[in-house]
């Protein structure tokens, strides 16, 4: 799919082989079908088919600000009305509806929000100002919308100050207006309604929707009403979308259609048989069945490692530590980490995609790596762990990449042996395996090894790994490498599927000991939001459900920072100094065991459409079901 | 406190029978009385019809049955007397005999079971050592001996010999009264004779009185000292064996003795069969008024009073034969 | 015993039996961890990060209310007696909020139907026949290669063969779609199209798990009838073969498969899951395992419910037909 | 030994391949997972993904394990979970069948009611909510024992109207009139009739609950680190073996699962076409 | 005619094989009513099931043979053992023993009767012919054809075994072979389905042979009979000869310890019980009960020979004056 659009940035190198690429599909390419119709009526090659990974339970519902509304389902991808997007590249935010980042004044309680000119509604109406005035009001105001009291909580009012003007009084200083109000990761709760037609409803909370005025590209041509698909058509008047109006672009796919293709097997078959143009998310076997099978089938990249490890989510082990000890000792916890061999955990988790994470909390995005990670490498090659016996360890292993990039190379990929390549795909390194120093450690946090196992207070010491059952492949074999790792290492240990309805609960509740989890995620710069959990002040006791983190760490210069951070721009300087304090300090405490930033095996299908974002023509990130999407359906074009 | 050892007064018992929406009683069992005299025991033979309500009976004296009417009383207890059952006492008072001995006994479990099972827990016995004496002694007396029953399972028993173990179980306790019910169907000819003849036997050597149910009529005679005629749940004729077979009362009676295939005589004339049972059942005259040679109208309007003659035998009959009342 | 008493008997085992399942599925979920409220709480937290507690609290209330989980258990459990029992109304779904569940299970109930129904009765059908073939004619060759397929079969996991039957036909020969896909843009011959085709492969997978059991069954059953004394008789009567099987082994041992058939109609709702999930088949039994996974006690409370009102009923009528089969029942 | 030799002779041969295929599964299960060897779930215990070979009879998985040691453990432990289901499953089923069929009255009527609800309520459901909750401390026998929970309802209907229509034969009343109590007569006289029945039902149990769990499996409900055999093809499914055509680790779970109930199977037919030889007809 | 001809069979068992018909070897006559009595366990039923050809597993024939030939419509057949079944029904007909649970419990008589019916005879009637021919068949029974629409279980144990043997006298055999078919129901019954087996007899002019070991039975019923010890056979003559003049020591004690209506007099039965088939004694098996048993009983077995024109017995002793 990548190798079809030629892009100026390529290295000489990948251009080469995307050169060889392109030739052999030409070979095999047959050309499209033209007669074929999809199993809803439309023409295939007129519709671009995106796989959705569960189907949604609130068919026919397209009313945001209703409960449970699913808007993964193409809500946000296609019809949506951001304030702000992302550039996913970049890591920048910028206006959707609003014309550019908002104006504050200097205490951060006033600003000021342009809206674009020249979007309109799909029927035709204008988008102004008073849409964003009243979608606000309707939040502040109707108590049935889940973030009702939030928003009361933090807005003074919501006014007009012209037709494109929007001023907004928050109650106390609130630097962040359009991180927290617009795109940064996935979505936002913040859409705008069309006033026009929400203010007619008698209760929004209890509006469907289900023909929606939008302003995006797309509107809802059908739906199943069985929640496994719904069929979107392109907007005849798309120009005065709001992707038409931020680029211009034309939308080629006349009709976009999310569906559910059921457990993985359906999925990579349906694939392979172009029933589907794009998938969520695979592991790396299924990739490999499917580019074997069908060579229009590609991934971000088209050699190894192929998946993206830009995905914001960080896999790791997260500790409950409001249980108290051992959990709550950081001893404790670096002990874990050093008794793990992660190039078996990683070898494990993806055949060693991935790039390794020491950071604790955020996880090693390429632009992580750049703007934090490799600005503090000399203190991390510096830092040390008081072993407990007057011993110390220095528990940073800056060889990883090397060493799994030999393994790789044993098993038959070309691997680069480009240093800074190699650092880019593996990471800057990652936790020691050390189980002397491992040992140490856990003797000094109170434990103690006999013969048949470990002991902690003078009771044979087990523990619970937690992973979710259903969802995140690289979460749940994280865990299982991590629990098979940590019983070669001698502990007792419960290895505990959950499903997400069971965790959602007792992660939030505390009840566990160590699971496989990904609490944060990192793209912009500015890392407030990713870290404002950690607050201590957020912390209620286990058993009872707290609106911060569910590992409970107690740690006072971390809310320091938080609380700090909270009153400054983002811009400001300081605050990336901040950022830089507030990782040492969590590298200290390591309240979290990184293991990779998030790997995403996203294939797809260049059947019928190519130009999808890939590596070699990296102008977005490969996140279908983010909110960016509606801009990638301006690139992806079909094939003639 | 009384010199009866069984009083059978006014049962009845009833069945419902038919299809699903059927409303049709079937009356077992019909006001029937019956006394076994407690000074000297005996032995009752009951007999008539297939269905006519034999077993029932016998099942009510075991306590198997519910009556619908009536009561029994043994030595005296009334049977409706629910507070002074005394399960374990009676079980040391009355056992029964089945008609079919591979069905008195479990096939999957040796037939020395049930015989320590009666000693030891009806306390006959105090331990294993003295039920064993006396399950030989009580076997030896059905010419039996624990050595040849021992760890066998019903299959490897001849039919007689197995129904002489199950008659030595029901001795084991010493009982007043066994319910023997066709004991003797199942068995051939020359088997049949050793056990009625055992049944006198201990009748006089243990006076233990007998309910015998049979269809044989040849051993009824043979062994029995009263005989009871059931037809379709009533008693038609009750008295002496001797007297009443050979001079039956009942036209019924009658009936029967002639429908003996005795060695010597052959039949000549056709009888009349019964109708289907349900139909008769029904009846509400004289039972046995449709098939009845002598029946007059009365027979076929109204139901005959129990008439006792001299010799104490009771016919129910509006014109008894060989009338002595 | 009269008939009328012994429906009166029946009817009120029936209704005891109803309540007793009922009771058990409402407090079984309630006794777990978790919570609905606060699984959905927590779905919206992990979506827009950070809530904030009096927000957190406020929702938390306003949903308990919605969902009717205000009150104590007994409460609880009193108002969905009334509601749920009586009424056959389990509320709204907690998670396609506000929709009602009757109406969510509405949607599902004719696919379920359409699908499990029939093929458990065609496979009760086939199955029997294969299984009087296998019991009766045991020496027979082609009732022993049937029956050796069914043995053979019947143990494999049926997810398997679902698989099995998916790779082979629908993405090897491409024969059918891999997913069920329902037309629902076309008219009604291009629904039903769309639905027959995508049902076949369903169906035939879950033919081939079903009829092996029917076939041991019915077997076995068949084979002890053919050794009863009428049997033997009627062969010795000179009566033909196929006459015998017919209307002897068959008829006898038919019975006690009309009772086990109304019993397994319990399978038309929990059953075929897995099936429903390789094919992604809509059906009430994924409806049930998405409602168990994501707590939906209304929508849990309300499959089940139905499922056990309809294994019950099925029940309830077969032991009221049964004397209309069997003519030697007699209500006792 | 003799009485061994001639039972032997007289066997059919489906209940020698019967008796034999059983014989193999229980030793695999009991004896030979005994003996000393890696923990076959330990991760990279040897280099993932190898074909058959002399040391790996059938192969290694994409993990690094020995598919066939782990076949065996998944033999033991879904034989542990079968077996533990079927004794509890068939022992509480047989016993509350016999005491509801032969007491009678209030008793059965309330056995069978209870009976009845554990049949109607549709059991994957029941055991998919109730798995889903209790996966913290979920274990072998917990399984089993929330599997069981559904096992015993459908024997105890059945051997309710065994023993009803034994009620009333006559050597029951014996029995009784030598002084057995209902207890000892429910055990001693009427459970020998149930016997043959309640071992082919404690086979078909054995497999039922190996299936069921299967089926948990599938939907990722069953401990994560039990090695049965569901959990096998899981995994298998999980690292793709179907598509990969990793034969030897997705397929050895299904076709012993399949091998384990044909080897019932025709034990179970082999040994009723034996009796009914030995009955003679 | 049957010819049994030096017929031997045995059933194969898990503990070996155990002889039960041994070397039997005589004839029953065309219209005549033909009696096998014997104790219990001596191979009756083995016998009848040999004459009527169900020779199946575990039964095997070890030697000998049965020849059945007589007329019917016109024509004469004769069958050998192993084509009779051919004939099943048609040409002979069984009443199995304990009948009262031969018949499908759930199918009504009617159904049952149009089954028995081979498809020739049914060919150019309606159903309503053939169901009227049966009716008209039962009345000539004095059964009443209302017994059609009935269930088997409707009817009375004796009433049950009349429709079978109307069933099977429906086609008019020319052999009717009826084990044991009045154990079991009392004496009017009794008497009243012999009875009607004498009447069919005498109509269709037929051979009847019936196996009870009731002697009073056949002495009303049967014209010749054989008596059977231990799976042979040890006496055969005709029925009055046999109760008057009882040759062999089985039969004299059969017959002598029969208790009588009118008879109180004290009588014993046999002592002993017959021996295991599977591992019989050598010579006479009734020697060990027998009181007179000599030397050469207890090491030869007895051939049947004739003591006087059709009078057979098997016995050591016939030749020396105790007889
Ligand atoms: N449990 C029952 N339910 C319905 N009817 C019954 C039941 N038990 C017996 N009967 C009927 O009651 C009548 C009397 O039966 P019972 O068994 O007492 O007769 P019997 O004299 O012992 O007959 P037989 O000589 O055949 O043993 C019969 O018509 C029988 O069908
Ligand atoms: N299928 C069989 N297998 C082995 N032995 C058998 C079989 N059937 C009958 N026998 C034995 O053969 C012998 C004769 O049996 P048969 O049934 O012919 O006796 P019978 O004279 O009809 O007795 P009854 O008067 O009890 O009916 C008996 O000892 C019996 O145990
Ligand atoms: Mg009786
Ligand atoms: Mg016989
Ligand atoms: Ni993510």
């Amino acid at each position: 799919g990548c190798g079809k659009t030629k892009n100026n940035k390529a290295e000489v190198e990948t251009a080469k082989v995307t050169a060889e690429a392109e030739n052999k599909t030409e070979d095999e390419k047959e050309p499209a079908p033209s007669k074929e119709m999809t199993e809803v009526g439309t023409p295939r090659n007129e519709t671009l088919i995106v796989e959705c990974q569960s189907p949604t339970d609130t068919p026919g519902q397209f009313n945001s600000y209703m409960q449970g509304t699913t808007m993964g389902f193409g809500i946000h991808q296609l019809m949506s009305a951001m304030m702000w997007e992302i550039d996913t590249v970049k890591g920048e935010q910028f206006g959707e509806v609003a014309d550019g980042m908002p104006e504050s004044n200097a205490d951060f309680t006033e600003h000021i929000v342009k809206i674009r000119k020249g979007i309109k509604w799909s029927d035709g109406e204008d988008l102004t100002a008073d849409d964003v005035v009243f979608t606000f009001n309707m939040i502040m105001s109707n108590t049935g919308i889940s973030q009702n009291a939030y928003y009361n909580q933090i807005f003074k009012s919501v006014g007009k100050v012209d037709d494109y003007t929007v001023k907004i009084v928050t109650k106390e200083a609130f630097p962040r207006l359009a991180q927290r109000f617009g795109v940064t990761i996935w979505g936002n709760d913040l859409r705008i309604v069309p006033e026009h037609i929400y203010s007619k409803q008698q209760d929004v909370t209890q509006f469907k929707d289900s023909k929606p005025v939008v302003a995006g590209p797309y509107t809802v041509k059908a739906y199943d009403e069985l929640g496994k698909w719904v069929l979107y058509e392109r907007r005849e008047d798309w120009k005065a979308s709001t992707v038409g109006v931020v680029t211009g672009k034309e939308p080629k796919a006349k009709y976009v259609w999310f569906r559910n293709l059921g457990d993985d097997t359906s999925r990579q078959m349906s694939l392979i048989n172009n029933e589907v143009d794009i998938l969520c998310e695979v592991t790396p076997e299924m990739l490999e069945v499917m580019t074997a099978q069908n060579p229009n089938i590609a991934c971000w990249y088209k050699n190894f490692p192929y998946a993206t490890s830009d995905d914001p989510c960080s896999k790791g082990l997260l500790f409950s530590m409001g249980k108290g000890a051992p959990y709550d000792n950081k001893d404790f916890r670096w002990g874990i980490a050093l008794a793990m061999n992660f190039d078996e955990i990683s070898q494990n988790i993806f055949d060693g995609v991935g790039r390794a994470s020491p950071f604790p909390i955020i996880t090693n995005t390429s632009a992580a790596q750049e703007l934090y990670v490799k600005p503090i490498l000399s203190w991390l090659e510096a830092f040390q762990l008081d072993l407990g016996d007057g011993t110390s360890v220095k528990p940073f292993d800056s060889g990883y990449a090397e060493r799994i990039a030999g393994v790789l190379r044993n098993k038959g990929y070309d691997i680069p042996t480009d240093q800074n390549t190699l650092i880019d795909m593996f990471g800057v390194g990652c936790w020691k395996y050390d189980p002397q120093a491992a040992e140490k450690l856990l003797t000094k946090a109170g434990l103690e090894k006999k013969s048949d196992g470990w002991y902690f207070n003078g009771k044979p010491f087990t523990f619970n790994m937690t992973y979710l059952a259903d969802s995140e492949a690289q979460a749940g074999r994280g865990t299982q490498a991590a629990y098979d790792q940590l019983t070669k290492f001698g502990f007792k240990i419960n290895l505990v599927s959950e499903s997400s309805a069971t965790w959602d609960t007792n992660g939030a509740t505390g009840q566990f000991d160590i699971a496989g989890y990904w609490p944060t995620g990192f793209i912009t710069k500015d890392i407030y939001s990713q870290i404002n959990g950690w607050d201590a002040d957020l912390i209620v006791p286990i058993g009872e459900r707290g609106s911060g983190q569910s590992g409970r760490w107690k740690n006072a210069k971390a809310t320091e920072i938080i609380h700090e951070l909270a009153k400054l721009s983002p811009d400001d300087p300081k605050a990336y100094e901040l950022g830089i304090e507030f990782f040492k300090n969590s590298i200290e405490e390591l309240p979290f065991i990184g293991f990779h930033s998030g790997v995403k095996f996203v294939p797809t299908n260049s059947t019928y459409w190519n130009n999808y974002p890939c590596a070699d023509n990296p102008y977005n990130g490969p996140w279908w079901w983010w909110s960016c999407f509606k801009y990638i359906t301006t690139e992806i074009s079909p094939v003639q | 406190m009384s010199e009866k050892l069984l009083e059978i007064k006014n049962v009845s018992k009833s069945f419902h029978i038919g299809g699903m929406l059927s409303k049709k009683k079937l009356v077992a069992v019909d006001d029937v009385n019956i006394d076994i005299d407690d000074v000297r025991p005996v032995i009752l033979s009951i007999v008539g019809e297939s269905g006519c309500g034999k077993s029932t009976l016998c099942k009510m004296i075991l306590r198997l049955h519910d009556l619908d009417q009536g009561d029994i009383l043994l030595s005296g207890r009334s049977y409706k007397d629910r507070k002074g059952y005394d399960a374990f006492q009676f079980r040391l008072d009355v056992q029964p005999i089945f008609q079919n001995p591979y069905e008195s006994f479990s096939m999957r479990k040796t037939v020395d079971t049930y015989l320590f099972n009666t000693a030891l827990r009806l306390k006959i016995a105090k331990n294993y050592k003295e039920a064993g004496e006396l399950i030989d002694d009580t076997l030896k007396s059905v010419g039996l001996s624990l050595e040849v029953v021992k760890g066998k399972y019903p299959t490897q028993f001849s039919g007689g010999e197995l129904q002489r173990v199950s008659i030595a179980r029901a001795l084991i306790t010493r009982p007043k009264l066994i319910i023997a019910d066709e004991p003797v169907a199942a068995i051939d000819a020359s088997m049949k004779m050793n056990i009625v003849n055992l049944f006198k036997e201990l009748k006089d050597k243990y006076k233990v009185s007998f309910i015998y149910v049979t269809h044989d009529l040849s051993t009824a005679y043979y062994v029995s000292d009263y005989i009871a005629t059931l037809y379709r749940g009533c008693l038609i004729e009750y008295g002496p064996a001797k007297e009443i077979m050979d001079n039956p009362a009942h036209p019924y009676t009658e009936l029967l003795m002639n429908a003996i295939p005795r060695v010597g005589e052959k039949w000549d004339q056709e009888l009349v069969m019964p109708d289907t049972e349900d139909k008769e059942y029904a009846i509400t005259y004289c039972k046995f008024a449709p098939r009845c040679p002598y029946a007059t109208e009365e027979c076929r309007k109204s139901k005959p009073d129990m008439k006792t003659f001299d010799d104490g035998r009771k016919v129910l009959c509006f014109y008894p034969l060989n009338s002595k009342a | 015993m009269k008939f009328r008493k012994y429906f009166g008997l029946r009817f009120l085992t029936y209704l005891l039996t109803i309540w007793i399942g009922i009771t058990f599925i409402f407090f079984i979920p309630r006794m777990f961890p978790s919570d609905p409220v606060e699984n959905m709480i927590g779905q919206m937290q992990s979506r827009s990060g950070q809530m904030d507690p009096v927000q957190m609290e406020a929702l938390r209330s306003q949903l308990r209310v919605q969902f009717g989980l205000e009150g104590s258990l007994l409460e609880q459990y009193g108002t969905f007696l009334w509601k749920g029992l009586l009424h056959f109304n389990f509320g709204p779904s907690l998670m396609s909020y506000p929709t009602p569940v009757g109406e969510i299970i509405g949607m599902y109930l004719p696919y379920t139907l359409f699908l499990s129904l029939t093929t458990t009765v065609i496979a009760w059908v086939i199955g029997n026949i294969i299984g009087l073939l296998a019991g009766f004619r045991k020496n027979k060759l082609s009732s022993k290669i049937l029956e050796g397929i069914a043995i053979c079969i019947y143990p494999v996991p049926y997810f398997i063969i679902a698989l099995v039957l998916q790779i082979v036909f629908a993405f090897v020969l491409g024969w059918f779609p891999i997913q069920t896909t329902i037309n629902t843009q076309g008219n009604t011959a291009a629904w039903f199209l769309s639905l027959l085709k995508a049902s076949i492969l369903p169906a035939l997978s879950m033919l081939l798990v079903g009829t092996g059991w029917w076939i041991i069954s019915m077997k076995s059953l068949a084979g002890t009838t053919s050794e009863e004394d009428f049997v033997l008789f009627a062969r010795y009567r000179g009566i033909s073969e196929s006459r015998i099987g017919k209307s002897y082994v068959f008829r006898n041992s038919i019975l006690t498969q009309v009772t086990a058939l109304a019993m397994s109609l319990g399978g038309v709702f929990g059953g075929s899951i897995m099936t429903e999930i390789v094919f992604g088949y809509p059906g009430v039994g994924t409806l049930v395992q998405k409602a168990i996974l994501m707590s939906d006690y209304n929508m849990i409370l309300g499959c089940i419910t139905i499922s056990i009102v309809a294994i019950s009923t099925a029940t309830l009528i077969v032991d009221l037909i049964y004397p209309f089969i069997d003519p030697r029942i007699r209500y006792n | 030994m003799e009485s061994v030799k001639k039972f032997w002779r007289n066997t059919n041969l489906s209940l020698k391949a019967g008796l034999l295929l059983t014989a193999i599964f229980i030793i695999i299960g009991f004896v030979v997972y005994f003996l000393p060897h890696t923990n076959p779930f330990t991760f990279n215990s040897y280099p993932g993904k190898l074909k058959p070979s002399s040391e790996h009879l059938l192969g290694t998985t994409s993990m690094g394990q020995d598919v066939l040691w782990l076949l065996i453990e998944a033999i033991h432990n879904s034989l542990m979970i079968g077996l533990i289901v079927a004794t509890i499953g068939t022992v509480a089923g047989v016993f509350i069948g016999l005491l509801a069929g032969f007491s009678g009255g209030f008793l059965d009527r309330v056995l069978t009611v209870v009976t009845d609800t554990f049949i109607v309520i549709p059991s994957l459901p029941i055991l998919i909510l109730m798995t889903s909750f209790m996966k913290g401390s979920s274990t072998v026998f917990i399984m089993a024992l929330v599997l069981a929970m559904f096992a015993w309802a459908w024997p105890s209907r059945q051997i309710r109207s065994m023993a009803l229509s034994m009620r009333e034969r006559d050597f029951i009343h014996t029995a009784w009139f030598s002084g057995e109590g209902t207890i000892q007569v429910v055990v001693t006289e009427i459970l020998p009739y149930a016997f043959t029945w309640s071992l082919s039902n404690f086979m078909n149990a054995t497999l039922v609950a190996i299936a069921s769990e299967s089926s948990l499996a599938v939907l990722g409900l069953s401990p994560g680190n039990l090695i049965s055999l569901g959990n096998m093809i899981q995994w298998a499914r999980d690292r793709n073996a179907i598509f990969t055509k990793q034969w030897f680790w997705i397929g050895s779970p299904i076709i012993t699962t399949a091998v384990m109930f044909i080897g019932l199977f025709l034990l179970i037919t082999g040994y009723n076409d034996y009796l009914s030889r030995k009955r003679g007809r | 005619m049957i010819k049994i001809d030096h017929l031997s069979t045995s059933y194969s068992t898990i503990s070996g094989p155990v002889h039960v018909i041994n070397d039997v070897d005589f004839e029953i006559y065309d219209n005549e009513i033909f009696g096998i009595a014997g104790e219990s366990g001596c191979g009756k039923t083995t016998l009848l099931k040999a004459l009527y050809d169900i020779i199946e597993f575990p039964m095997v024939v070890d030697s000998g043979k049965l020849i059945l030939s007589g007329e019917k419509y016109g024509k004469t057949f004769s069958y050998e053992t192993g084509q009779i079944r051919k004939t099943w029904w048609n040409n002979i007909s069984y009443v199995p023993q304990a009948a009262q649970s031969v018949l499908n419990p759930i199918v009504p008589l009617k159904n049952q009767f149009l089954d028995s019916i081979p498809k020739e005879d049914k060919r150019y009637k309606t159903k309503e012919q053939t169901l009227k021919r049966v009716a008209d068949y039962l009345e000539e029974l004095s059964l009443s054809p209302d017994l059609l629409n009935a269930y088997p279980f409707q009817l009375s144990g004796g009433m049950r075994q009349r429709v079978i043997i109307a069933l099977a006298t429906f086609m008019s055999p020319n052999v009717v072979l009826a084990d044991e078919p009045t154990t079991a129901l009392d004496v009017v019954v009794q008497r009243g389905i012999l009875m009607m087996l004498m009447r069919l007899q005498k109509q269709l002019k037929n051979t009847m042979v019936i196996v009870s070991h009731d002697m009073g039975v056949h002495y009303q019923v049967t014209d010749r009979m054989g008596i059977m010890y231990s799976g042979s056979l040890v006496e055969l003559g005709k029925t009055e000869d046999i109760f008057e003049k009882p040759i062999h020591p089985y039969t004299k004690m059969l017959v002598g310890a029969l208790p009588r209506v009118g008879d109180k007099s004290p009588k014993t039965g046999i002592p002993g019980r017959p021996p295991a088939l599977t591992n019989p004694p050598a010579g006479c098996r009734f020697a060990p009960r027998c009181q007179r048993a000599t030397e050469e009983c207890r090491k030869s077995v007895p051939k049947l020979q004739e003591v006087e024109p059709g009078r057979f017995a098997a016995c050591h002793l016939i030749n020396k004056n105790g007889c």
